[in-house]
């Protein structure tokens, strides 16, 4: 998931996702850096309207069901 | 030379406070922290119990505000960010941790104290069953009036039931008080009150002192229910939010099969229980009306 | 949100969160670092399961997202 | 329910809830056709928005009985 | 889902639900019978248990209710 | 249901839903493709709007199952 | 998710996700492929057990969708 919150992370500091960006996060997070899959990370997000995305995943229903133990 | 000496005599500050202050000013340098607590309304005896509880972890010193004041300012400190703090009757906590982890050990550590009249409870102040120890005499009539009931045994009140008087949050009954005293019920809880942590050159005041963990938790949820989002949204290959996108694309299917009518045994229920529920819903909104002859579920 | 998603990117890196970890992924970001936010975050997950909070996430819905446009 | 089904199916195939053509329904379907109950129902459903009502049960959560094994 | 309507319809009633007595109640209905659609829809039926699909469908919270007019 | 996914993902791919498209797709899957099948679906969906059921079908409170443990 | 849906379908087409199976369906729903996505789904998916996440999704709501228009 680390490109994932490092995407976001971007996000919500409001700098564009590019792929620059993406790795100097990555790399002070000491993650070793695929440059594939960041190359990938940043097209699939351009086509992907990240505020619509999170505010309705934010109005999803929580139905939380804890895991019953 | 008179004058001189007068000048002198003047300024004579007495050993101890020389020596407090040098005290305070090593621990100053100790320590990365440094924190201010009131002790105003706190009662002394439980310091006591902080200092025994944390003793590996902070230094608690109860000093004057101007001595403090003092070796503050000779240790390099901007007074002037502080001294706002230096009124009423202060602790100063010295430790190596973090401020805010000090702010969440002390907030967790549970002191208790006797309830005075006035006073609201923190937990549940149960009235045990058993006996009191106390002379049948007035006191009967104010269990009654608590509706705690009693009996009298070999001249003594005894409570026939454990018996609730109040719950967290509601003002003890204040002619309970002495009883909680004399049966050891602690309900109040005490709270040493951080004014302001000066670590690492920052000044920060009390009130951030304090952490909100269910505020971090339910941000943790929400950034991580983000990051799923966006990981199905882009189908992102890795098991976690992949096992979310399948079953997304899943239900999709089935939607798909339900809306077009496309039965296979795979999507029958799916499609079944679409146009059934259809037609609940319809004869749900006649029934009212028409006797259909069924039983409609609603 | 940023200090929550540095967080999550480091635990997510299996990378302790400490000050300096956390003060170097935000810094990689472009974010201004508050100091004083730093020290309440890295005290707070401290006490706080990550896992545990996660694991409860995920017995939730996430059913999310706009349709792809 | 027949009723209701060839109600739906009429509306579905966008034709008009007359009873002439729910009284063909049901006779196609080999019902045994009752024409107080044709009448009621015709008239019920001209005061009911028939699409609005099937919106609404759709939107809802048709709990799917969880598979039970 | 006038095949689906169509095919409860039979059902409910008690009758076969073969490619004629399908395509009889869809033309009642003023539906242009695709008989690929019949077809396809006949044979997969023969793969369910309708009964117990519905059953199925009805023991489930079918929240159902009608819209509060 | 191999006969939705394929017409998922050519709905997804940005590709019409006929039937030779279909086929195609099916085939390279090693599925045998069945006739009456592909026409039926390719006429239901005709009937369709596709982008609409899904958007409902994501929107919805999905009520998730605590995982059994 | 034109690679999950491609997924889903060999899966009901009981045939194993690798990434030739993978390529070969991509490719005849006209889906320019991309060889690194490939290989992370394929080895994602080796991870997750299919038949029990479908099980799961099915115990959430049988989703539906706005009237067909």
């Amino acid at each position: 998931m680390e490109y994932i919150y490092a995407s976001l992370l971007l996000h919500s500091a409001k700098k564009d996702i590019t792929e620059d960006n993406l790795k100097n996060v990555l790399t002070a997070a000491g993650v070793n850096v695929d440059e594939v899959r960041v190359k990938a990370v940043v097209a699939a997000l351009k086509e992907v309207n990240i505020d619509e995305v999170l505010k309705n995943a934010v109005a999803m229903p929580v139905a939380a069901a804890a895991p019953a133990q | 030379m008179i004058k001189m000496s007068l000048t002198v005599q003047q300024h004579k500050i007495p050993q101890w406070k020389i020596e407090e202050v040098k005290e305070l000013k090593e621990k100053i340098k100790q320590h990365k922290t440094v924190i201010i607590a009131s002790l105003d309304g706190f009662p002394t005896d439980k310091l006591h119990e902080i200092r025994k509880k944390f003793r590996n972890v902070m230094e608690i010193k109860v000093s004057k505000n101007k001595l403090f004041e003092r070796a503050a300012k000779e240790s390099g400190i901007d007074v002037s960010k502080i001294e706002q703090y230096l009124t009423g009757t202060n602790a100063f906590i010295f430790s190596n941790k973090n401020p805010f982890e000090i702010s969440l050990m002390l907030s967790k550590f549970k002191l208790k104290r006797y309830a005075l009249p006035g006073d609201k409870a923190d937990e549940e102040v149960v009235i045990p069953a058993g006996d009191t120890g106390i002379p049948a005499g007035p006191m009967i009539s104010v269990f009654g009036k608590l509706k705690i009931p009693t009996r009298v045994q070999d001249g003594k009140i005894a409570i026939t039931k454990d018996t609730v008087v109040a719950e967290p949050g509601q003002p003890i009954p204040p002619e309970i008080v002495p009883v909680l005293q004399k049966l050891g019920i602690m309900p109040v809880y005490v709270k040493l009150r951080l004014k302001v942590a000066y670590h690492d050159n920052l000044i920060i005041p009390g009130e951030q002192l304090e952490l909100k963990l269910d505020e971090y938790k339910s941000q943790i949820l929400e950034s991580y229910k983000n990051a799923l989002a966006l990981g199905v949204e882009i189908a992102y290959p890795e098991p976690e939010i992949l096992k979310i996108t399948l079953g997304k694309a899943y239900r999709n299917a089935m939607a798909l099969a339900g809306e077009s009518g496309y039965i296979t045994p795979e999507s029958a229920q799916a499609v079944f229980s679409l146009a059934l529920a259809k037609a609940y819903a319809l004869a749900g909104a006649i029934s009212g009306k028409v006797d259909l002859g069924i039983q409609v579920p609603t």
